[in-house]
């Protein structure tokens, strides 16, 4: 029942990859333009917004969670999505959790490229895309340590994935919220055997990233 | 599964302590099959728990703190309370049990020493209703709960937390059975109370109003709180933790406990 | 001659607090089918300038105008290269442009064979010698095949042979597709080797502008005749003969026939010849050798005369030039013609 | 007695700049050097470190905070040490959580710097310790992420904290413990006062670190 | 000369994948009391070199011997500044020597003030032009007044007054504190100015060490004497008598004593002259004038003698070089000492 079977196992990892990689690539799908907007030329404002952008990084996330969760209670604005305890409302919680992170690592990564860098591509008659696509291979380093980062915040969080998701056995179960439901029960060997399983599967995939990050170089 | 719960799914809150026990994992599976209704159960604190009820996020609840369930009921915002089952709180402590409480005649009189000797004891704080259950303790005892004396410690948090803290601070603790049961391997403490009436811990199904909250489930819901307490789930709990605890963890309460609909 | 680019009333505030550099253009085109040189110190302004033309910078006042579809490509004075090979360097401004892929091969090989580090193409081009770098940003210019090409500093870095290669490239290309060039360089003997027309600019001020044998040999002013090469600059006074008497004493003929008065004489030292008796232009007179160097091919001679140091140039390794030595007193002549009288404040020059 | 007054308020926010600020100066003192170990000449097995580091993003705080717990029992290695539940504990906790993002940004800051720059500190003679100051000067807008990204982390983290401090009142409550506290009791709206104070403390933090961040350039 | 470096069997490999490049530096030595130039076509593994003499390359063979207490100091092809202020990057190296804060002070603001750039004190350092970061770059090694002097392509950037200064700066520290210097450049004539001896690498072997003048006249091989400015450069068959004829048809005279036999007659065309009668050296006979060019001070011939290409230089402006056009046929002269010899495989050289 409660004990930990290899079914039950591997489609609580399934369901974490599967909200993990779509929270991820949203995440980075918005901040990653932010990023390099913010990261760019100076305009007023800039450093406001990035004050804001680096506060967002402490936003605790039962707090980011509560707010998504009530957004989304059959009593919330958005009650009638019936979203309430979905996987979906999870992936807006992780999302606004990471986004900060992506956004300011991002903002980093730009603003340390020599400024000359962005002029070359100009007057190379480059077009908008382009450029960002040649961008994102320069800060390359950075980038992956956003994504990094990022992918190791969303894969290790757990308040906000409780409050939204409310670790719903066989719905938005993931390793976290099964890693606290263990230590809730004191069975923590389960506990630390779901956690084996979540370090192996960041060890896989931050492996994978290293590996393009440094690979080139030597 | 996430995608037909619009037809026959039912969301219940509970507080942590009847998840963390593990019945419900044994009692809902039959529903199921016997029903067809999904059953999603979230759990949060009790305090949690409550409010979800009051505002609708939830088709039913059930929780352990007979006072403010009432309230809840009352207010109309639940159409149904429902007591299912009970077990019994217990005190635990260090097995030298310094303060005596062993040889106490009641819980009350139980915690009337620990304070008095200004022994360890940990306190939920966290409006649980085992913390509940404490403060009607020590008000019966004369003492006054908001008062902080050397040697209390506040958690604010889960059961299992509260006796894991009790246990490294050599101190006293209010727990529910299975809770304790469950961390008993982890925690050095004993239970030093046996099964006496004021440690009573009833468990209640609440219905949700589907009158005041248009959404709930009304119908599923009271499904479930009839198979609750249906002949089958009786005798599930009559099993459960025997296995393990060599003791069945919760006792069901006779079907005469229902009280008339508000 | 079309424009191709023109910096009209141009003024450009210095972009950051510590700073307080201004940059002045009243008035510069550049044309089509010509090389345009920007000479001028370190820190007059120049890359701000080329950066100005190629619209990367935002002037306060005044504007860069050109055709709106003619492409304009920059090389910068520190060449930039993109993550990734060589070869990806150079197309991915062409595959940019949508051109078909074949062409686009084509084009960037050619390009990087035409400039040596066709062996690079498949080199990280974070990992290139200096040269090889600066070969990479010409080549990934030239590849695109600009209607402006604007170039800062690009004979940097390169060996005499690449130099010599680029030189004759910049020519072909402003024969050949009729390409505007804009070239800043400190060296002054490229610019006059490469250039139709040579610009100077001074602590951010566009002094001069015209065709490259107008300002070397007729700078507008003293700072712009050191500039341009003019080294031998003597303050005398001019009488109504044309003659500049300097202390009194010697005089140096000039077609000057304007009114008397403090001036500056200007000798480019090429102009200043050892009188060997061939009767070539009008005496001056003895000058005493005071130093003499040479870089293998010239050997440049300072001479006292008249009280003022005076100097010129003669080919290494041969006649005089062999046997000169400091202290020798050598007859001085020079052509009037090449003398270039500039006013002189009486209480003002350096 | 569980009400919000500002005596407590105040003194939760204290305790939470106490251990959140020791953890940051530890992680920084820490991982800092490390970074700029790991970012510097590739040496064999930099990036299987460089792999590990990265995955250490991934650890679940909640299984940190149970293990460290673990250490600092009465029946663990370093129960004599009488530390269970205490401030000095959750700082361990805390400073194992922030390690990995300090490493691995510091680490991306090193490695984008221009490969020539070590050399020419290097070859100026500029002794040790003087070339690191240099050096952390030179990778300031990187640094400065890694520090605010892991203040963030530090800051709005909640399973360690309360596995290893247990949110005990007047000792180890922090802002965080007492949100989840709170929202565990279904008091959303205490749980959004203190998040407030959270993010107010962030964002003077953050403001402060972005000003430096940014301040130079325009 | 005391030897202040020294590489010794120095063989270094590409430190990355996708080059191959190895260095190869059997024994080269640098003096103190010395410039020493390393000339070398880009590509050639010259700041590889440089950088392996500051030990900041591990060799995989052999070594670079220094006094240990010897600063060595060197500035980049590419200068580095670090973030702070123009004045913070002169001092830091010299307040990490824990010297007094006021000669910190002191020596700082004289070695800005030296290379022109003491106004910029205060600014950041990362919003420079080209050439003033390469003049802080200089300053901030001058400043530490180094044992030994490594510098990369240092006249880059600069403008012609910085490099004239820079050229004495060499001098100077040589003279008076018996600094050893190497300087990379791809400017010959740079080079040899400024040198006393001259390195030359190609391809990332050395070629050639010695005093400039033997390197400039007398190169071991068709490149090297192609790099070091040799450009008219002959094939042809030497006779028992030291003439070496072209095509059986023409001969040039030389010194050369040795086996008759298949060579390259080398010559510097500054040593190729256009005789004007005055009997200096012997005459070759009659070259035609194919093209000419002229960079403000020099004007270059390339002129057709017996089927080859010959180049020489005049003073432009001057004589000749006023009035010469293309098809002119002028006589020409060399002295035989002038000419040098190089063996040639009879399938081999160029
Ligand atoms: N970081 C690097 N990684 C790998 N190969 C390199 C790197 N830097 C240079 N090389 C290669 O090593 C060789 C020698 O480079 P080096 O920089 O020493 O040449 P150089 O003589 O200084 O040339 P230049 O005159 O262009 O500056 C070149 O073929 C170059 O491509
Ligand atoms: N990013 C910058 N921010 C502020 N001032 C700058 C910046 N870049 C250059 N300057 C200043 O503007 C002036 C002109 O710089 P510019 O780069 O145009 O000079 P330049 O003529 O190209 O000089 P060089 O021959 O040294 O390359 C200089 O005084 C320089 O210090
Ligand atoms: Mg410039
Ligand atoms: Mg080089």
């Amino acid at each position: 029942m409660m004990e930990l079977d290899a079914q039950t196992l591997l489609s609580i990892s399934l369901r974490t990859l599967e909200v993990c990689l779509t929270s991820l690539c949203l995440a980075l799908a918005l901040g990653v333009p932010l990023g390099i907007w913010l990261g760019g030329r100076p305009f007023p404002g800039r450093r406001v917004l990035l004050g804001l952008v680096n506060s967002g990084m402490g936003a605790p996330p039962v707090v980011v969670g509560l707010l998504v969760a009530q957004l989304f209670y059959r009593s919330g604005p958005l009650g009638h999505l019936e979203l309430w305890y979905s996987v979906q409302a999870m992936i807006v919680a992780q999302v606004l959790i990471a986004l900060p992170l992506v956004v300011a690592l991002v903002v980093a990564a730009v603003a340390s490229l020599d400024p000359d860098w962005q002029l070359q591509v100009r007057t190379l008659g480059i077009p908008r895309i382009w450029r960002t696509w040649l961008l994102l291979r320069e800060i390359r380093l950075g980038l992956l340590a956003a994504v990094i980062a990022s992918l190791g915040g969303i894969l290790s969080e757990v308040g906000a994935v409780m409050q939204t998701g409310g670790n719903l056995e066989g719905e938005t179960r993931v390793l976290t919220t099964s890693i606290l439901m263990y230590t809730q029960m004191g069975r923590f060997e389960s506990a630390y055997a779901l956690a084996a399983v979540l370090l192996g599967l960041m060890l896989v995939l931050a492996g994978l990233l290293t590996w393009v990050q440094y690979g080139e170089r030597r | 599964s996430a995608d037909d719960r619009e037809t026959e799914s039912l969301l219940l809150a509970t507080t942590t302590s009847v998840r963390d026990s593990g019945l419900l994992e044994v009692l809902l599976p039959p529903f199921f099959d016997r029903t067809g209704v999904e059953v999603r159960t979230v759990a949060v604190g009790t305090g949690a728990a409550l409010r979800m009820g009051a505002e609708g996020n939830a088709d039913l609840l059930i929780t352990h703190a007979p006072d403010p369930e009432k309230q809840l009921l009352a207010s109309g915002a639940i159409s149904e309370r429902r007591e299912i089952m009970e077990n019994f709180f217990v005190i635990a402590g260090p097995a030298e049990d310094p303060a005596e409480i062993s040889e106490a005649l009641d819980a009350v009189e139980a915690l009337r020493r620990i304070q008095n000797r200004k022994s360890p004891f940990v306190s939920r704080a966290d409006d649980s209703g085992t913390h509940k259950k404490e403060v009607e303790l020590m008000t019966r005892a004369g003492l006054d709960p908001s008062v902080r004396w050397p040697g209390l410690t506040r958690t604010g948090s889960g059961m299992g937390q509260s006796l894991l803290v009790a246990g490294q601070r050599r101190a006293y603790i209010l727990s529910d059975i299975g809770t304790f049961l469950a961390f008993r391997g982890r925690v050095e403490l004993k239970a030093l109370t046996g099964p006496s009436k004021d440690l009573r811990n009833v468990y209640s199904v609440l219905l949700v109003s589907p009158k005041r909250f248009p959404k709930v489930r009304g119908r599923e819901a009271r499904l479930l709180a009839d198979y609750l307490q249906g002949e089958t789930a009786r005798s599930i709990m009559d099993r459960f933790g025997v296995e393990r605890f060599g003791r069945p963890l919760f006792v069901p309460i006779a079907v005469s406990g229902v009280e008339p609909e508000a | 001659m079309t424009v191709a680019l023109r910096a009209h009333g141009l003024e450009l505030r210095s972009y950051s607090s510590d700073s307080e550099f201004e940059l002045l253009v009243p008035d510069l085109t550049v044309h089509r089918e010509e090389v345009l040189a920007i000479l001028g110190p370190n820190g007059a302004g120049k890359s701000t300038l080329l950066r100005a033309l190629a619209g990367l910078e935002s002037p306060s006042v005044g504007h860069v105008q050109g055709k709106s579809d003619d492409r304009i490509t920059m090389v910068f004075q520190r060449p930039i290269a993109f993550a990734g090979s060589v070869l990806h360097n150079v197309s991915v401004a062409l595959r940019a442009q949508k051109l078909p892929r074949a062409i686009v091969e084509r084009r960037s090989r050619d390009a990087l064979d035409h400039f040596g580090i066709v062996d690079l193409a498949a080199r990280s081009a974070n990992r290139l010698s200096g040269g090889e770098l600066r070969r990479l940003a010409l080549a990934r210019a030239f590849a695109l095949e600009p209607a402006v090409l604007l170039l800062d500093e690009p004979f940097d870095d390169l060996d005499a042979r690449a130099q010599e290669n680029l030189s004759l490239d910049l020519r072909e290309a402003v024969a050949r597709t009729g390409t505007a060039v804009a070239v800043v360089t400190h060296d002054l003997q490229r610019a006059a080797l490469v250039s139709d027309r040579i610009a100077v600019l001074l602590d951010g001020a566009l002094r001069q502008v015209g065709p490259k044998s107008e300002v070397l040999n007729h700078p507008v002013d003293f700072e712009t005749a050191r500039l341009v090469g003019m080294t031998n600059l003597i303050s005398a006074e001019l009488d109504a003969q044309g003659a500049a008497w300097v202390l009194g004493e010697r005089s140096i003929p000039t077609t000057c026939r304007d009114v008397p008065g403090p001036v500056w004489v200007g000798l480019r030292p090429e102009h200043l010849k050892l009188d060997v008796g061939r009767g070539e232009g009008e005496s001056i007179g003895d000058g005493r050798v005071t130093a003499h160097s040479s870089d293998g091919v010239l050997t440049t001679l300072s001479l006292e005369w008249a009280g003022q140091k005076l100097r010129t140039h003669l080919v290494s390794g041969r006649g005089v030039a062999r046997e000169v030595s400091v202290g020798n007193r050598l007859a001085l002549s020079l052509r009037p013609e090449d003398v270039h009288v500039l006013r002189r404040d009486v209480d003002g020059g350096l």
